[in-house]
């Protein structure tokens, strides 16, 4: 049995006079629950956290009104209000594919949370190659947009999703070559291994070892994981000043309320994989602190990257396709090479 | 029936329904998305014939790459001015010939082999065994593998760039 | 040991990179980059030559060797060789080249590529180095390609000029003929033995499993290698043409280094020589060295006089080691490459002062023109002198190093034509001295006419001014190494250096041939070396004294006419002064008889077929002319029917060719469900 | 009785969907991803045998060769459909025929 | 073999659009991402300016010349009364100059924080949009203290302007500027040497001095390609000719002279010359009635005069002709963001569809007074 | 090369200096009004909305013929010569009944031009502009005081005159 599930077993004793399939089942269907439950309320949050973080970056209060305490249920009234909006689809989109695409792209992020460790028993999933898996299942989300862009009818949306699948496959490079840095040092591709590795004190995290080596590869991984996500500076496939949303334009209401919660939980997401590769996932940073819970930890480590993804969005301008490009293919990927080389001579030698 | 079976039914059916919609399908992007399905239920099978490794490589690669190749072929070679993009087909009888002397000669194969079969091992790790593998037995069709694919990245690059005008 | 050896050979690369990714941007571009690389090489040989010397052990080898490649049974290693020889060789290389990096500062001052041609010389410095030091023939092939490759770019240098691209292209390829030769005596070798390494070819030749016939070819095959690179007769052409590149060039890769790289790797190989490759190897050397030196007694240019010298030194060093006369052979190397850098040096000084004095006139003339300089002795007293001292040690004058190594190898192939008992060996001595007389010539021809003498062009003459610094110091250091006592040490006698180190150091490494037939391949008794020594001496400063005093007596005091003398020689001066033809044979022999074979071949299409075609037409035609006669009736409906019988078959058959590949798939699928069916019910 | 034969029919299935596309459509694109069927269907069989029959990785590693091929194939496939497209306007191969008498 | 074809994708870039600001529409013929041709089409927000301004009376002209270039209400103002004061022959006092120039020189700085703002947002940032609108809300809050109105001001009048600056105003506008020079190095930390924000801009749509000045291209535009001509120095009106202030042109920084970044990087440092300007001006405030020459009807002579002014935009022109009534015979302006967005076109060719927005953001085009 | 270098230098160091101004702005006090709650002081001479004390109004129609875009509709009736209309408030006499003096604030450009000619300085802008409605209409103000009963027997005294006018003086 899986971690996640013998933490449920331990849990609810029943679990231990049940015929396995059916415990496997029922623990699955839990794990999926709250992990779509995790990431609405998450995403929820993320939206609140964003508006908050951009309106006091530019000396703004943000939402102040609905719920009281600095506005905190604005973004639930948003959700409401996206739910029972009208569901608007435009005349002369390909209804199918409409339809479909914001369900893969929702459905691809989730799946890849399956895989996330959130401590040492919270694992949904823990496959021995659930670093791939995470990799693998994320690149769907591509697929989706181009659904998106091409059946919106829309020539800005297409430009929107040819925009955002370039992007996505240029990128998943220098990520998988910077989190090969990870994969190499710990030798595996075990999410819960990649943690466990760096236990100690926050010296023995990933990004702090191999002489500044991991450091480089965390923020190449952090970089190229802004464009994965299609941040700010990489928001091209959504800018708004050039393709007015891009492959989101024609959609509205809940649809598009699902592109939204999956771009926020995708934010989470590759935040939630620097955590683990690199930043010690759910340790704390020293043993002393072990008495608070690991999953808090991690969270706490996620959300801080996420709150520097939303620090770089209104920070920073945008950049142009081929300086994407240029920036993916000549200066991410070459160093993210150098490091996993040197890396891999230092642990030869 | 056990579930894991029922399961595998499931995942078998839409592989086998999406590849028919690949075949049948006019709309050419339906037939693109519903290949998505197709590698999608190999990608399960794989993960059934616990090849996990290869699962996800395939949904890595299939479906994070080459598909991604194939939809973007279709966007660039239609004229974007409406969705529903027609493929049109060749003559009936030459397919439906192939497709029935085939089904036969593979129906002939399948079931009339003898086959010699194991005991089913279960469930291991197997990443690693493939890593040490491609690194030692298979070291230089892994090294010609790398030329093939550089070759194909150059190849590729050279023939789709827009020739200059003269 | 081995470390200070690989650190020497990559100083150099590292430089190398650093320069053709940086150069540019580099202050001063980054001309120290490579100087300090080849500087601080200079220095770590030093420290091996130093140790060299305390040590003084003839027998002395050290190798380490890691895997390379491992195909299972099938291993390529990779490893150091380290001994005297290569030691010397390391010093010899890293002195010419860093004297000559130092001189470059000044010759390619201004340059737009500038830091390219350090970069080149980095390279090239890299490649040599490493060819010298790697223990194994794979490596040493490898590093003879860069080198190659090295000389390619460096001759092209210039390459906005025609000649100098041309040139580039001449050389690359005449090595590339001889590298064919490397190349396939490198298959017999790896064939027979199974291993590239030295010691393992060694021990291979040693137990027999390379021999006789087979050890001949590979021993000339490998040698092929060494006519290329070296510049021997048939391949010969390349290195005149060469000094189009740059002057520096010319001294460090085209006198000094990489000719050598030939007569290194007989000298590598000297183990696995039998003695028919032997013998052939050293009459190739022999005809070289005579040949060259008639050429270069006409040349007017400046250098193209010491690039033919050169060819003739290294038929010498070819011929000794042929003659079984390893130190000696290998000894001319080592002396050779001092003077002749230097000579090549001194005259890139005149060159150079010709350059900017015709700039300053803003006159069109080739700098390199003999005929256009004279006198300039007291213009330029330094590279003056050192070129005397050059050009005495070239001559075989004693006191002076190149008298030391000459003799010996005019000794050794006398006492080799003694100790055979075939008396047509006579021949080697007798071309090794009138090679002599004949370097002694054309040396102080080159000496008089440029120096001596009333100024030819008085224009140029007073705008001639002597070098700076940075170029007479090298000509300065390498004077220096010209005489004598460097080689005869610890002995003083300036008439053999058998008491010296280099004698006793660079002993003739023992033949694995020998080992293997169990009796020596050339047998030379002492007392026959020694007398023949003493004789080949006398002989030699007698010939090299009367070279002297011919050329002085033509060219200073004038005793006889030159016109007079040429109209009298005649078809010799012509011969000698067009190079033997040779450059036109070979473009009448291989060049137009491939294209005579491409007329053949498209006459043979014109004449033969297109005569049946046209014969097939005209036959047809009159046919046809016929059947019109005929009555029309008949034949027209019968042959109507026919035609329209093809026709239909043809309309139906074209079907099947429809051009897509969706039907072939089918018909294929089709023919293959055809097949398995067949085997299976 | 998820056996060796399971997979094969799976496997024989794909395969003639993937023939049919092949010598059915007229889009070129569309051949290509009866290719890519077809390559799936072989590399299924790979590693059903694998499982079943040879009980190694061999399978495996044949299937993984396959899908780099199957890769290398897309990109120079599509590069050479997008050049016919560029010089065509159509990428319908019963007209692209040049190869034709 | 047919000749080689691309895909032409003809895309409508507004009259809705976030970056064109405005109502304004380019079509841009695309392939792929690469713009073959960029033509901009106007007159979504036409207003018969011009026809209005042939049927009210001569003071009733300013409240529409407001509307013309509404972020920068005061220049426009500015122009029309001193033509018409030129034509009258009204000489106006020294106070009111310099309340003129010290509205004018401040809406040059709010129109400017406004073209940098947006740009940035054009660009994809978004902070630095809403820290220069929160300067520009400092710099309405002195109009609305001076005049009453924050956008459209209706300040300078024939003769004089409308109000006189309140007790303490004076010290007000000194104190933004002590509070204002320092906010400019933010401005330039968060966004001008941003490297992406470089990347962007410089070297982009390089607009080379010839062509500037063909098209008739004039303020920043011009001066950023490198063309020393600034209405304020090279034909003084009001009393500009008094003041200590540089001509800012292009410099090619960090780019080609004549690019996006030196047409942004003109309007940050035209900001800080203004700011001298207005603290010249400022300073030393002569006391006079600003209304004393206000006609109760304005009766202008009949004559013509083509008045030209340096706003935020460029070369602002009224051509006014006067048959001695009390309405104006006709006015014609000469739009400065007229002529300079009409070398988009020239510019536009072979570069991105983000250059595009990039060059348009640029320009700073308002279509208030391209459209009139 | 150097300058690949010194572009990723560049990028970075830029980046982070912008980094460090939007981290600064996250404390720094925000600028914002909770609109409703909290309002913001207007200066004395801020331009809303129209006001007439129509109480020193004397119907001079200054402020009509001044605004350029007709917001502005007065409609007077000349009073009677023994009738006492009272004074403004500076002091003039009131000659008019203002049966209609109506300002269509959603015309209005707030160009503030009507304030500056009136005599008695009775039509000015006050500091209230929150006045949005739901109906376009409602923005038309009605600043005439008149009863209902006065306005129609102003009317009817009006027209009696318009008639005794055209009457011709003889039928007197």
């Amino acid at each position: 049995m899986d971690p996640f599930g013998r933490f449920l077993a331990d849990l609810i004793p029943l679990f231990n006079d049940m015929p396995a399939w059916l415990a496997i089942t029922i623990t699955g269907l839990i794990a999926g629950t709250l992990l779509l439950v995790f990431m609405a309320v998450f995403a929820l949050f993320a939206v609140y956290l964003e508006r908050k973080v951009s309106a006091h970056m530019q000396d703004r209060l943000g939402p102040m009104e609905v719920g009281g305490w600095h506005g905190w249920a604005q973004t639930i009234a948003d959700a409401v209000k996206l739910l029972a909006k009208e569901d608007l689809i435009p005349k002369n989109v390909d209804r199918i594919l409409f339809k479909a695409a914001p369900m893969l792209v929702f459905g691809a992020t989730t799946a890849a949370f399956g895989a996330l460790p959130f401590s040492a028993d919270l694992i949904p999933a823990d496959m021995n190659i659930g670093l791939l898996y995470i990799l693998a299942v994320s690149s769907l989300v591509v697929i989706g947009i181009l659904m998106a862009g091409w059946s919106s009818n829309n020539k800005w949306s297409l430009y929107g999703a040819m925009r955002a699948a370039a992007q996505i496959v240029s990128y998943e490079i220098p990520i998988a070559l910077s989190l090969l840095v990870a994969v190499v040092i710990v030798g595996s591709l075990n999410m819960s291994d990649l943690v466990r590795f760096q236990d100690g004190t926050i010296f023995d995290w990933i990004f702090l070892k191999y002489y500044g080596l991991g450091f480089i590869a965390f923020i190449i991984y952090f970089v190229a994981s802004l464009a994965e996500v299609n941040r700010t500076p990489f928001d091209l496939p959504e800018a708004e000043s050039e393709l007015v949303a891009g492959f989101h334009t024609e959609y509205s209401g809940m649809r598009f309320a699902m592109f939204f919660l999956a771009e926020y939980a995708n934010m989470f997401l590759v935040a939630a994989i620097a955590t683990s590769v690199f930043l010690g996932g759910w340790l704390p940073p020293f043993p002393v602190l072990d008495f608070i819970p690991g999953a808090v930890w991690f969270v706490g480590k996620s959300l801080f990257l996420v709150f520097i993804q939303m620090w770089l969005r209104w920070t920073l301008p945008r950049l142009r396709v081929d300086q994407l490009m240029y920036t993916c293919w000549k200066v991410l990927t070459p160093f993210s090479f150098a490091v996993l080389m040197i890396v891999a001579t230092l642990i030869i030698i | 029936m056990e579930a894991t079976e029922i399961l595998f039914l499931i995942i078998a059916a839409i592989t086998v329904i999406s590849a028919a919609i690949v075949a049948f399908s006019n709309k050419i992007i339906y037939a693109a998305f519903s290949l998505l399905l197709t590698l999608f239920g190999f990608a399960a099978l794989y993960v059934y014939l616990s090849a996990d490794f290869i699962a996800v490589s395939q949904v890595m690669i299939y479906v994070g790459g080459i598909l991604i190749l194939i939809l973007f072929g279709v966007l660039m070679t239609q004229r974007i001015y409406d969705v529903s993009v027609k493929s049109e087909r060749n003559p009936v009888l030459p397919t439906l010939l192939t497709a029935i002397g085939s089904a036969v000669v593979l129906g002939l194969i399948i079931f009339k082999t003898p086959w010699r079969q194991v005991a089913d091992s279960g469930y291991a790790p197997i990443t690693e065994r493939i890593g040490q593998a491609i690194m030692g037995d298979f070291l230089l069709p892994f090294e010609i593998a790398s030329i093939l694919l550089l070759a194909a990245l150059i190849g590729s690059v050279f023939i789709a760039r827009a020739e200059e005008k003269k | 040991m081995v470390e200070i050896a690989v650190i020497i050979a990559l100083l150099p690369l590292l430089a190398f990179v650093i320069q053709i990714f940086f150069g540019k941007r580099l202050p001063r571009q980054g001309d120290w980059v490579s100087i300090g690389a080849i500087v601080s090489g200079f220095g770590l040989s030093l420290y091996l030559f130093i140790q060299m010397l305390t040590r003084y052990d003839p027998g002395f080898v050290i190798t380490e060797s890691f895997t390379w490649i491992d195909l299972g049974s099938f291993k390529i290693n990779l490893g150091i060789y380290l001994d005297n020889v290569s030691i010397t060789m390391l010093m010899v290389v890293t002195i010419v080249s860093s004297l000559v990096h130092i001189y470059s500062m000044a010759y390619m001052e201004g340059d737009p590529r500038y830091s390219r041609f350090y970069a080149y010389l980095s390279l090239f410095s890299f490649s040599m180095l490493g060819l010298i030091i790697w223990d194994n023939l794979f490596g040493i092939y490898m590093m003879w390609e860069l080198v190659g490759l090295c000389s390619y770019l460096l001759i092209g240098f210039w390459f906005e000029k025609d000649s100098a691209s041309n040139a580039a292209k001449k050389a690359f390829i005449t090595n590339r003929i001889g590298d064919f030769g490397f190349l396939f005596g490198l298959l017999i070798v790896v064939t027979a033995i199974g291993s590239f390494t030295l010691t393992d070819i060694a021990e291979g030749v040693a137990s027999g499993k390379l021999s006789g016939g087979w050890l001949t070819a590979a021993g000339i095959l490998l040698f092929c290698g060494a006519i290329g690179k070296s510049a021997q007769f048939p391949l010969h052409v390349w290195l005149p043409d060469a000094m189009e590149g740059p002057t520096p060039v010319s001294a460090l890769i085209h006198a000094a280094t990489m000719v050598a790289a030939g007569v290194y790797l007989v000298a590598r190989l000297f183990f696995m020589l039998s003695l028919d490759a032997m013998i052939f190897i050293s009459y190739i050397g022999a005809f070289t060295a005579i040949f060259a030196s008639i050429i270069a007694v006409t040349q007017n240019d400046i250098k193209r006089v010491l690039a033919y010298s050169t060819v003739s030194q290294l038929g010498y060093m070819i011929m000794a080691l042929g003659a079984g006369s390893f130190t000696a052979g290998f000894f001319h190397l080592v002396t050779h490459a001092m003077f002749k850098a230097g000579l090549f040096l001194g005259s890139g000084s005149v060159i150079h002062a010709m350059h900017h004095a015709m700039h300053k006139l803003d006159v069109h003339d080739d700098p390199n023109d003999i005929r256009l300089m004279g006198g300039f002795k007291d213009k330029m007293p330094t590279t003056y002198r050192t070129f005397l001292i050059y050009t005495l040690a070239l001559s075989g004058i004693p006191f002076f190093s190149g008298f030391l190594s000459k003799d010996a190898i005019l000794g050794g192939t006398l006492a080799f034509a003694v100790s055979q008992s075939n008396p047509i060996h006579y021949l080697l001595p007798v071309f090794g001295f009138a090679a002599a007389i004949l370097t002694a010539f054309y040396m102080f021809r080159l000496v008089i006419l440029t120096f001596h003498g009333e100024p030819q062009r008085k224009d140029l003459y007073e705008n001639i001014h002597e070098s700076p610094k940075t170029i007479t110091i090298p000509l300065s250091i390498l004077a220096v190494l010209s005489i004598f006592i460097f080689y005869t040490l610890p002995g003083i006698n300036p008439f053999s250096a058998a008491h010296g180190w280099f004698e006793h150091l660079m002993a003739a490494p023992a033949s694995a041939v020998a080992q293997f037939s169990g009796h020596p391949v050339v047998d030379i008794s002492e007392h026959t070396a020694h007398s023949s020594h003493t004789l080949a001496m006398i002989i030699s400063i007698i010939v090299a004294l009367s070279g002297i005093l011919t050329a002085f007596a033509i060219y200073y005091w004038k005793k006889m006419d030159v016109e007079a003398l040429t109209e009298k020689m005649g078809v010799l001066y012509r011969l000698s002064y067009n190079k033997f033809y040779v450059d036109e044979i070979y473009e009448a022999t291989v060049v137009r008889g491939l294209l005579m074979w491409n007329n053949l071949l498209s006459w043979f299409d014109n004449a033969i077929i297109d005569g049946l075609v046209n014969l097939t037409a005209w036959i047809t035609r009159h046919t046809s002319a016929l059947s019109g006669k005929f009555d029309n009736a008949v034949i027209d409906g019968m042959v109507n029917e026919i035609a329209d019988i093809t026709q239909g078959f043809g309309r139906q058959l074209r079907r099947v060719q429809t051009g897509q590949i969706q039907t072939y798939i089918f018909a294929a699928v089709v023919g293959a469900v055809v097949i398995i069916l067949v085997r299976l019910v | 009785m998820i056996s060796l034969q399971t997979y094969l029919i799976i496997s024989a299935l794909v395969f003639i969907f993937g023939l049919i596309a092949v010598v059915n459509k007229k889009n070129a694109v569309g051949i290509l991803m009866g290719v890519e069927l077809i390559l799936n269907s072989v590399n299924l069989n790979f590693i059903a045998f694998a499982k079943y029959v040879d009980l190694s990785i061999k399978g495996q590693i044949i299937a993984i060769f396959v899908i780099i091929l199957a890769a290398a194939e897309a990109a120079v496939a599509l590069a050479i459909v997008l050049n016919i497209y560029r010089y065509r306007s159509t990428i319908d191969v019963t007209t692209v025929d040049l190869m034709k008498n | 073999m047919p000749d080689l074809r691309t895909e032409v994708m003809e895309v409508n870039m507004g009259p809705q659009h976030p970056s064109t600001h405005g109502v304004l529409r380019v079509v841009l013929k695309t392939d792929g991402e690469i713009v073959l041709d960029a033509i901009p089409y106007i007159g979504y927000l036409h207003r018969c300016f011009e026809k209005h301004a042939e049927n009210v009376t001569w003071q009733q002209v300013i409240p529409f010349t407001d509307r013309m270039d509404y972020l920068a209400s005061m220049n426009n103002n500015f122009g029309y009364v001193v033509g018409v004061e030129k034509l009258m022959g009204i000489e106006v006092n020294e106070r009111v100059e310099r309340l003129r120039v010290i509205t004018a020189e401040l809406n040059r700085i709010a129109s400017h924080l406004i073209a940098l703002g947006t740009y940035g947002l054009d660009i994809g940032a978004f902070t630095p949009f809403l820290y220069a609108f929160r300067e520009r809300e400092m710099i309405l809050d002195l109009f609305e203290e001076i005049c009453g109105a924050r956008l459209l001001y209706n300040f300078m009048w024939v003769g004089g302007v409308s109000h006189d600056a309140p007790d303490g105003w004076i010290q007000k506008v000194l104190d933004f500027c002590d509070y204002f020079s320092p906010k400019i190095k933010e401005y330039n930390d968060l966004l001008s040497f941003n490297k992406i924000f470089i990347e962007r801009t410089a070297n982009v749509g390089v607009l080379p001095a010839d062509v500037a000045i063909s098209y008739g291209c004039s303020g920043p535009t011009l001066r950023a390609s490198g063309v020393d001509f600034d209405l304020r120095k090279n034909d003084p009106y009001s009393i500009y000719d008094k003041f200590d202030f540089n001509t800012v042109i292009g410099e090619g920084l960090k780019g080609t002279v004549g690019d996006c970044w030196d047409r942004y990087w003109v309007r940050i440092i035209e900001m800080e010359e203004s700011v001298k300007i207005i603290r010249q001006a400022a300073s030393d405030m002569p006391d006079g009635n600003v209304k004393e020459k206000i006609p109760k009807i304005v009766k202008v002579p009949a004559g013509e005069i083509y008045q030209r002014t340096e706003t935020p935009r460029g070369e602002l022109g009224y051509y006014i002709v006067s048959s001695g009534d009390k309405i104006p015979e006709r006015i014609k302006v000469r739009s400065p963001a007229f002529c300079n967005l009409s070398v988009l076109p020239a510019i536009s060719r072979g570069i991105m569809v983000a250059d595009i927005v990039a060059i348009i953001g640029s320009l700073d085009i308002v279509l208030g007074e391209i459209d009139r | 090369m150097a300058q690949y270098f010194r572009n990723i230098y560049e990028t970075i160091a830029t980046v982070l200096i912008g980094m460090g101004v939007t981290f600064r702005h996250l404390f720094t006090k925000s600028v914002t009004l909770q609109y409703p709650r909290e309002q913001r002081e207007l200066p004395s001479g801020t331009r809303q909305k129209l006001f007439v004390n129509i109480d020193d109004c004397i119907g001079c129609l200054q402020c009509e013929k001044a605004c350029p875009v007709s917001c502005i509709t007065i409609e007077t009736i000349k009073a009677e010569k023994d009738e006492d209309l009272g004074e403004t408030s500076n002091g003039k006499k009131k000659r008019m009944y203002l049966t209609r003096f109506d300002i269509d604030m959603a015309k209005c450009c707030y160009c503030a031009d009507c304030v500056f000619p009136c005599p008695t300085e009775c039509i000015y802008m006050v500091p209230e502009f929150d006045f949005a409605t739901y109906d376009r209409n409602d923005l038309v103000f009605r600043f005439s005081n008149l009863s209902d009963e006065k306005h129609k027997e102003l009317i009817e005294r009006e027209k009696a005159k318009e008639a005794a006018k055209q009457q011709p003086p003889e039928a007197n």
